[in-house]
């Protein structure tokens, strides 16, 4: 058989006209999702939910917001949902804005509506920068372990470390001459490393001090172990126990205690991608490590962490709602959902409201953002996608 | 598909097996009914574990209310606070004082005199006391004995440690040449004594005599601290204030052995053996000497006068037989512990108390409950309760639950439940003041709470009222200073200060404090503001931090608030002094001493005067109060005290809880008549609110009483 | 075999030595101080302070004190520092407490939870499907103290029976038949309310795994054997899909001494994280490291086990 | 002319999308005799596998749905079954054989497991019975020493002896026909020569059909009695292999036959057609191949082709191209 010309341009034309009309990711994303419909509701009630707590720091913060939740009213207190207030017997100050008590008042006569409007976003900011410094640390060390994992670290890094921290004690008690000496060795030793390496292109290896002690993955991945041993609330409640409470204390701990998952789960990712052909591609084309991550395998690897990070964050809002039933939680005068709520538990035969207030508004909103995290993980899930 | 099957049958069986487990659990009325045991139990919630119940080593409010049932001390207090034998019939207290003869100082009228000179001088003295004024013939009266004790030599070692502390200690002998000393047996205690006597032996009698003289160090040191020793080893005057007890000799252990005085003074000696760090060594620190007289009688003697003595013997007494030398050698032997270094911390005795209390320890199972059961033979007759448990149930809202379940006979009801609770029908409530205080201390060192006028202001923009009646729902009660608001110590008729905010600020102006344009107040361009802190997990200190914050921001004063973790707040801040203002409350003793929280000695970091409270006068009250046995002077002067420090406002009383327990209507008091019938009574509680005072006699009964009216 | 057991058992000691070190520099370096003693106390004095300090090793280096102990712990000797009581003594004691509770809640968790999830992975999507995925997150979501508190408040205002602690106080005189089962209801709703949380993630952990392995190819060939669907879903797939549960089941042990700690402070439950709990209230630093100490040992036999699980599970490992 | 085993009518199997349908089969018919090897050829993704996974009832409902037509396995309609009653045709009358063996076995039960499964779903046999039939299915399919190989995990055997296993499974019961869908391709070539002799005389001693899924012609020229060629879930061609292999009468087959490259010279490029097949949810209107087909009249663009009979049971689907 002679080989045949085809028209070639006309019939690629012809196929791109048939084939299916080009959708974005985002887009595909967008309508797989959409079928999900509780996942749906969730992202209503999250955007709900992240409007109220935006709206809330600017209604309630400054010198006279216009909820105001810290404003004592004894005489008011204990009044169950939609009171009016004794107008008689209150300042015009003191008159709640809605002219109304919506949630009521707790055992101090406080608006409760304003209480829940602050304790949004207090509760929304501890679960984001929790879930943020655990999704930073975590992205960070797994993608280390991930990219650089077979590189080694050799005895003189471990050397120089030790010089440099040892400098650093110095400095700090005081005594200021040895501290600076051992400062500067370090620091003249990494530097001179480090140009011997762009000279060359590539560390040379020799000698005792060049010895491979230990790879960068072993080291990080031990350090994912060690963290691994402790159990999570208990740890956390230790070290939120002995260390001053403070909101920014327990966004702190709730991170550092959870960053392992995405760590080992970015690890993964990096340690599949760098096989991959277009890694491959992009390092015979002479482009820079750092590149790579964060141009090429980065937005392969984070998408579903930052799913996880969703259901992370209801996570981290049930946690501080447990720290505060124990005592531990955000400490006043920030109001957080979880401490109005166990607060209120005291009064629950007296003011039932104070309890199931702030009890279904957490239900809520950890279950939208669970329900929301969910949608999205089953919406980028390929395997499934083909399938569904 | 068996593994289905299994995965389905399992769990719906474990399910219903917990579930048929409904039909066999008592309901609230069957606990009573069905089961007359249940009767003659006590059951009785506490938020914590005891830690120890050892009484001289346990320190916390569970192991004590253990510990007072299980042991008992030589006396306690009654239902008008007076103190009541127990283990102690009575006893007789009374006074030997020394001082040494002066023979360089002239006595008036009879020029320098020798020992046996003093003797004849004060007899004759006394003999014509008529002639004198009353407060010195009072004085004379009260002498029964006057003997001479001739001089006498002695030597102790002295430990001196080099001030850097990196050279070995070196020792010094020190040689005494003590003169002549006098001994006086007074009848009664008299801390005026030697003021008194001064002004028959002349003004500077007492403060002239120089001890230096008479001792000599071996190698010698410098003449500072040879001074310094020799006021220490030869003191001029010395009040020896003497205790005598008597026992009963009927008081067992529950072990069946006799309580002797051999054990009193074995639990005196236990508490000061450092080897067991026991916290109430600041108590016995004053006496001087035990003495086992007879079996049935001790006598105590003390180094100087303190009035609260006689109180500390309310201590749970001690077996000796079961703690001594030997006795712990062979425990230790026993558990394979080094006999030399075990102590009684170490001891089983700390989980299986023996006492001679009304209930016997039983059974402990740590965060559970602790068990005790009634002993049989105790001295005053057996309780009529069998047992008496107290469950360990951390939250409260939980103890409320099994309270009403029927679980718990009590509970110590939170201040908005009273009113509920008081209505209903299948409860009894008792309510009293309690012992502590609440208060905003102010750090008098830093401005501008140097300022009385700025702390009394401070003081009348706060409602206190307000307070008492909507965060504490009126359980409490306004106080104006430091004493038990139920005893004679505190001065009722001292007013409190008004609510008065515009008083307030008019003070403030006086004190130099001005509005500014903002509305805050203002001194040389500086905004009056402070931090005011407490300790986390106290709802109602949440409640004033919140208050008081409001009501000073309506008179311009800006305050930030913080509450911190109890052992921060202690440690970091309370304990360096470190903090502006702090709300924080105070248990007091039903002894008015208060030397440790108000005395300007008492002010350095680590001590308990925090707030800096520095004044003379209170000083020297409350040096007098601690030395004064007599109650009638004792109460004029705590009253001055009271007013002294109601003026200066070192801080804003608040108020004393009042607390409100629930009892199940079904307790009652029941007890045997004269004549022998059974009599049932209501539980009444006594002036001061102590519902329980009776409690060897309660029991509970299976129906609601009804009483008559009496 | 050998190699891999002595290597893992190598390796374990050795992060076993970092958590202890980690977990005692967190302690000791955190602001504050044990004390037995209450610093308000006016009954303390600073000597005493001293003194206690003294006695607890508190004035040492921390090196020193790391050694003292470790050295304590593994002779046995350590003794809390609140009651003077063996820690392991207390621990031992407070496993037995938490067992059955924890023995029951695991046994539902790890048995509902696969019907559950298999049905639901099955027929994906359906009415079925959603209604247990609502539930199964509104269980998650749901705040477990206020969980809790509801149960609670239900049956003691509605059935007034009590349902606090480990058993009926003042029945100690009722018959072996009633006290045993009145230890069971009061096992009921603690150990229910484990278990719901519990069977809530895990069910849906066994659906996400379960869908995964329903499109693999040799399900379709069971299917095409002419094997009924309950072969084909329990044996061929649930085989397949328990893979990754091999590594949960191995760390189940180590959540029975985290216990739970909100749980067992609401029903006052004298169990392990109880304790652990009100070690961390106190300072007892014995009894904190020593949990931790265990609990860690507990999570590395753990990985352990699931290892040596995934020989006997999958025939593809081979050491 | 033999009895019909098996004949499928018109089958439409559709799998719903969120806002398409893909017509994956599209009005297939065909039909396989008593012990006669058909065969169904097509590119990937033109309906081939979903038709046979159709016969089995085994296309994953929901999305897939079959919309139309009939399958007659011996006079009955399989389609108008419950699931008991085909799970009793599954593995006993029509058993399958699939593409992948790594992936088709379950990787954690022992071979010996799987094929005992088979039979005893079917058939209650005794222990002893059981054994001795899978040692002898394992040695029919040529796998030595079957006696140990039962104890063993696929992982432990190589691709051909898997598909060796796959088959003896699907032997188990002596089925009526067995569907193979690419057997061959996962494997090497002189692997998948020997798989084909292999079920070449498995077929001839037990008379069973077969009815073999492939894209491969040269597999297809060596085994079929007849052919069925497949294009965008229809049948575009069909007749006996000589037939289509003489004379193609639509130009996809004679596309594909101009890509095996025993056909082509040396030195000359290998022919290829352009483009590929058609998303089943967007087929183009007409002739579904008129876009990469090089004799396609403007008429293909509208209007849907008949079959139109060259006679001896040899059908196109193509009015341009003539005999």
């Amino acid at each position: 058989m002679r080989n045949t010309q085809y028209p070639i341009t006309d019939t690629q034309q012809a196929l791109e006209a048939l084939s299916a009309p080009k959708k974005t990711r985002l887009h595909e994303l967008w309508a797989l999702f959409r079928e999900n419909r509780l996942a749906v509701i969730g992202l209503v009630i999250f955007v709900l939910f992240l409007l109220t707590a935006v709206s809330g720091v600017i209604l309630t913060s400054g010198q006279n917001p216009v909820f105001d939740p810290a404003m004592v009213r004894l005489q008011e207190k204990l009044l169950p949902p939609f009171t009016r207030p004794h107008l008689k017997a209150l300042q015009p100050a003191q008159v709640p804005t809605l002219g109304i008590y919506l949630f009521g008042t707790d055992n101090l006569g406080r608006d409760v509506f304003s209480r829940m409007l602050q304790g949004a976003w207090v509760s929304l900011t501890v679960g984001f920068v929790a879930v943020g410094i655990s999704v930073l640390v975590g992205v960070f060390m797994g993608g280390i372990a991930g990219y650089f994992g077979h590189e080694s670290i050799c005895l003189d890094h471990i050397l120089a470390i030790l010089v440099l921290s040892a400098g650093a004690i110095f400095l700090f008690m005081g005594w200021i001459g040895t501290g600076a000496a051992c400062m500067a060795a370090g620091f003249i030793y990494t530097a001179v490393c480090l140009f011997a390496r762009t000279r060359t292109g590539q560390a040379q290896r020799r000698g005792i001090f060049r010895m491979r002690a230990i790879s960068v993955d072993t080291v990080i991945m031990r350090m994912v172990d060690i963290m691994l041993c402790f159990p999570s609330f208990f740890l956390i409640l230790t070290v939120v126990a002995l260390v001053p409470a403070s909101m920014y204390n327990i966004m702190i701990v709730i991170g550092l205690t959870s960053w392992m998952g995405t760590a080992r789960f970015v690890r993964a990712e990096f340690l599949s991608l760098r096989e991959q052909d277009f890694v491959t591609a992009a390092k015979a084309l002479g482009v820079g490590n750092f590149r790579i991550i964060f141009r090429h395998m980065m937005p392969n690897a984070v998408a579903p962490v930052l799913v996880s990070a969703t259901i992370g964050i209801a996570t981290a809002i049930l946690t501080e709602a447990g720290l505060s039933f124990l005592g531990f939680g955000v400490p006043p005068p920030h109001a957080t959902w979880g401490n109005i709520l166990s607060d209120g538990k005291g009064f629950i035969f007296d003011a039932p409201w104070l309890t199931f207030i702030p009890g279904v508004a957490i239900l809520i909103v950890v279950l939208c953002f669970n329900l929301f995290g969910e949608g999205l993980r089953d919406a980028m899930n390929p395997k499934l996608r083909e399938r569904g | 598909m068996v593994t289905k099957r299994f995965l389905i049958l399992m769990p719906m069986l474990v399910m219903v097996f917990l579930f048929q487990s409904y039909l066999w659990v008592p309901t609230y009325e069957e606990q009573t009914t069905g089961n007359p045991d249940r009767l003659y139990q006590y059951i009785t919630p506490s938020l914590g574990d005891a830690t120890s119940l050892n009484p001289i080593i346990s320190s916390n409010s569970t192991s004590s209310q253990i510990e007072s049932l299980v042991f008992e001390g030589l006396l306690d207090r009654d239902e008008e606070l007076r103190f009541r034998g127990r283990v102690a019939r009575s006893w007789d207290i009374f006074e030997e004082a020394y001082f040494y003869v002066n023979s360089g100082a002239p006595v008036p009228a009879a020029g320098f005199v020798d020992g046996p000179g003093i003797v004849q001088f004060i007899e004759t003295a006394k003999k014509k006391a008529d002639s004198l004024p009353p407060e010195v013939r009072e004085t004379l009266r009260r002498i029964q004995k006057i003997v001479l004790i001739p001089p006498e030599e002695r030597s102790v070692v002295k430990a001196l440690k080099s001030p850097s502390g990196n050279q070995p200690v070196r020792k010094i002998r020190v040689h005494i040449q003590a003169p002549a000393r006098i001994k006086m047996t007074l009848a009664e205690i008299n801390q005026d004594l030697f003021t008194n006597l001064s002004r028959l032996l002349g003004e500077d009698y007492f403060t002239s005599f120089d001890p230096v003289p008479f001792v000599r160090a071996d190698p010698s040191v410098d003449r500072q601290l040879l001074a310094r020793w020799a006021g220490e080893l030869l003191p001029v005057t010395e009040h020896n204030p003497v205790i005598v007890f008597h026992l009963r000799p009927d008081v067992r252990f529950h072990d069946g052995r006799i309580l002797t005085a051999e054990d009193v003074r074995f639990t005196y000696q236990a508490v000061m053996d450092p080897a067991n760090l026991s916290p109430r060594v600041s108590d016995y620190e004053p006496v001087k000497t035990v003495e086992v007289v007879d079996p049935l009688t001790l006598r105590i003697v003390y180094k100087r006068l303190y009035s609260p003595a006689l109180a500390t013997w309310g201590m749970g007494i001690l077996p000796k037989h079961l703690l001594n030398r030997e006795a712990l050698r062979k425990e230790a032997r026993m558990l394979g512990r080094d006999p030399d270094t075990f102590t009684m911390r170490q001891s089983r005795f700390d989980r299986h108390p023996v006492g001679c209390g009304p209930f016997q320890f039983d059974r402990w199972e740590s965060d559970q409950f602790i068990l005790l059961k009634r002993f049989n033979g105790y001295w005053e007759g057996p309780p009529n309760y069998h047992r008496y448990v107290m469950r360990i149930i951390p939250d409260l809202l939980t103890q409320e639950m099994e309270f009403y379940s029927g679980t718990l006979d009590s509970y110590q009801v939170q201040p908005h439940q009273v009113k509920r609770l008081e209505k209903d029908p299948r409860f009894q409530c008792f309510s009293g003041t309690s012992f502590g205080y609440t208060y905003i201390g102010y750090n008098l060192r830093r401005a501008p709470f140097d300022d009385v006028r700025v702390r009394r202001a401070l003081g009348m923009a706060i409602n206190v009222d307000h307070i008492i009646s909507y965060v504490l729902y009126h359980q409490g009660e306004r106080i104006t200073g430091p004493f038990a608001v139920q005893t004679d110590y505190y001065d009722h008729r001292i007013p409190p200060l008004p609510y008065d905010p515009e008083g307030a600020v008019e003070l403030l102006n006086q004190a130099g404090w001005k509005r500014n344009e903002d509305g805050w107040m203002e001194k040389d361009g500086k905004r009056l503001e402070f931090t005011l802190i407490t300790n986390s997990g106290n709802d109602i200190r949440k409640a004033i931090l919140a208050i008081a914050q409001d009501a000073w921001k309506q008179i311009g004063i800006d305050v930030r608030t913080d509450v911190l973790e109890w052992s921060v707040f202690i440690q970091e801040r309370v304990n360096k002094l470190d903090f502006d203002a702090l709300v924080l409350g105070w248990v007091m003793g039903i002894e008015p001493d208060l030397y440790q929280i108000w005395h300007s000695s008492q002010t350095h970091p680590h001590q308990l005067n925090f707030v800096g409270f520095q004044n003379l006068k209170a000083d020297e009250l409350i040096i007098k109060i601690r030395q004064e046995y007599d109650h009638a002077k004792q109460v004029a002067y705590c009253h001055e005290l009271h007013r002294l420090i109601a003026q200066e406002q070192p801080c804003t009383f608040l108020y004393v809880g009042k607390w409100t327990a629930v009892l199940d209507r079904r307790i009652v008091i029941k007890d045997l008549e004269q004549n022998g019938l059974m009599l049932y009574k209501k539980i009444t509680p006594t002036k001061t609110g102590d519902y329980t005072f009776h409690f060897n006699k309660w029991i509970k009964l299976a129906e609601m009483p009804q009483f008559s009216e009496e | 075999m050998l190699s891999f057991i002595a290597r893992s058992i190598i390796q374990k000691t050795i992060t076993l030595f970092f958590v202890s070190v980690v977990s005692f520099l967190i302690i000791h370096l955190a602001p504050g101080e044990p004390s037995q003693v209450d610093p308000l106390n006016p009954k303390f004095t600073p000597e005493m302070l001293e003194r206690f300090r003294q006695e607890f090793h508190l004035n040492e280096p921390l090196y020193a004190q790391y050694i003292h102990f470790y050295k304590d712990l593994f002779t046995g000797r350590i003794v809390s520092w609140k009651d003077n009581r063996s820690v392991l003594a207390k621990i031992w004691e407070r496993f037995l407490n938490s067992l059955p509770l924890f023995v029951v809640g695991t046994l539902l968790t790890w048995t509902l939870s696969f019907p559950v999830g298999i049905r639901s992975a099955i027929y994906r999507g359906g009415l079925y499907d959603r209604s247990v995925t609502f539930l199964a997150y509104l269980l998650i979501s749901i705040p477990g103290f206020f969980f809790a508190y509801i149960l609670i408040i239900l049956v003691v205002t509605t059935l007034h029976v009590p349902v606090i602690g480990m058993e009926t106080f003042g029945l100690d005189t009722s018959s072996w038949g009633c006290m045993l089962m009145d230890r069971v209801w009061h096992l009921l709703i603690p150990s229910i309310l484990g278990a719901t949380g519990g069977i809530a993630v895990l069910s849906r952990y066994v659906r996400s795994q379960m869908l995964e392995v329903e499109g693999q190819d040799y399900v379709r060939t069971a299917k095409a054997k002419g094997l009924p669907p309950d072969v084909v879903h329990y044996k061929h797939a649930l085989r397949n899909a328990l893979l990754p549960f091999v590594t949960m089941f191995g760390l189940i042990l180590p959540g029975l001494i985290g216990g739970s700690v909100i749980i067992e402070s609401i029903f006052s439950w004298p169990g392990m994280g109880r304790m652990a709990y009100e070690a961390i209230l106190a300072r007892d630093y014995p009894i904190i490291l020593t949990v931790n100490f265990i609990s860690a040992v507990l999570v590395l036999a753990g990985t352990f086990v699931s290892d040596l699980l995934y020989l006997v599970v999958d025939p593809r490992i081979r050491l | 002319m033999k009895q019909h085993l098996l004949s499928v009518r018109d089958l439409k199997v559709y799998f719903r999308g969120r806002d398409t349908v893909a017509r994956a089969v599209d009005g297939v018919s065909f039909d396989i005799r008593k012990g006669e090897t058909v065969c169904l050829v097509g590119e990937s993704g033109c309906g081939k596998t979903v038709s046979a996974l159709t016969i089995l009832d085994l296309i994953p409902k929901p999305p897939g749905e079959v919309m139309a037509g009939r399958v007659l396995f011996k006079g009955t309609d399989l389609l108008g079954l419950t699931e008991p009653e085909m799970r009793k045709i599954r593995g006993k009358q029509i058993a399958m054989v699939f593409q992948e063996p790594l992936t088709s076995l379950n990787p954690v039960f022992t071979i010996g497991d799987q094929i005992r499964e088979a039979i005893l779903v079917h058939e209650p046999v005794s222990p002893d019975e059981l054994n001795r039939r899978c040692i002898r299915l394992l040695r029919d399919v040529g796998i030595p020493s079957p006696e140990e190989r039962l104890k063993d995990y696929p992982h432990q055997l190589s691709g051909g002896q898997r598909q060796r296993v796959m088959i003896a499974m699907a032997l188990a019961c002596g089925p009526d026909l067995v569907i193979a869908d690419e057997p061959t391709t996962a494997l090497d070539v002189t692997v998948q020569a020997q798989i084909l002799n292999l079920m070449q005389s498995i077929q001839e001693s037990s008379e069973m059909s077969v009815l073999y899924i492939t894209h491969d012609l040269g597999v297809v020229a060596n085994i079929a009695d007849r052919v069925y060629v497949m294009y965008a879930g229809i049948i575009v061609e069909q007749g006996t292999t000589e037939e289509i292999f003489s004379s193609p009468g639509h130009p996809y087959t004679k596309g594909l036959l101009a890509s095996l490259p025993s056909r082509s010279r040396r030195g000359e490029q290998l022919h290829s057609i352009p483009g590929t097949v058609p998303n089943p949810a967007y087929k183009p209107s007409g002739c579904p191949f008129h876009p990469r087909c090089p004799t396609a009249v403007d008429a293909c663009k509208v209007r849907f082709p008949e079959m139109i009979d060259h006679g001896a049971g040899h059908l196109s689907r193509c009015p341009v191209v003539k005999q």
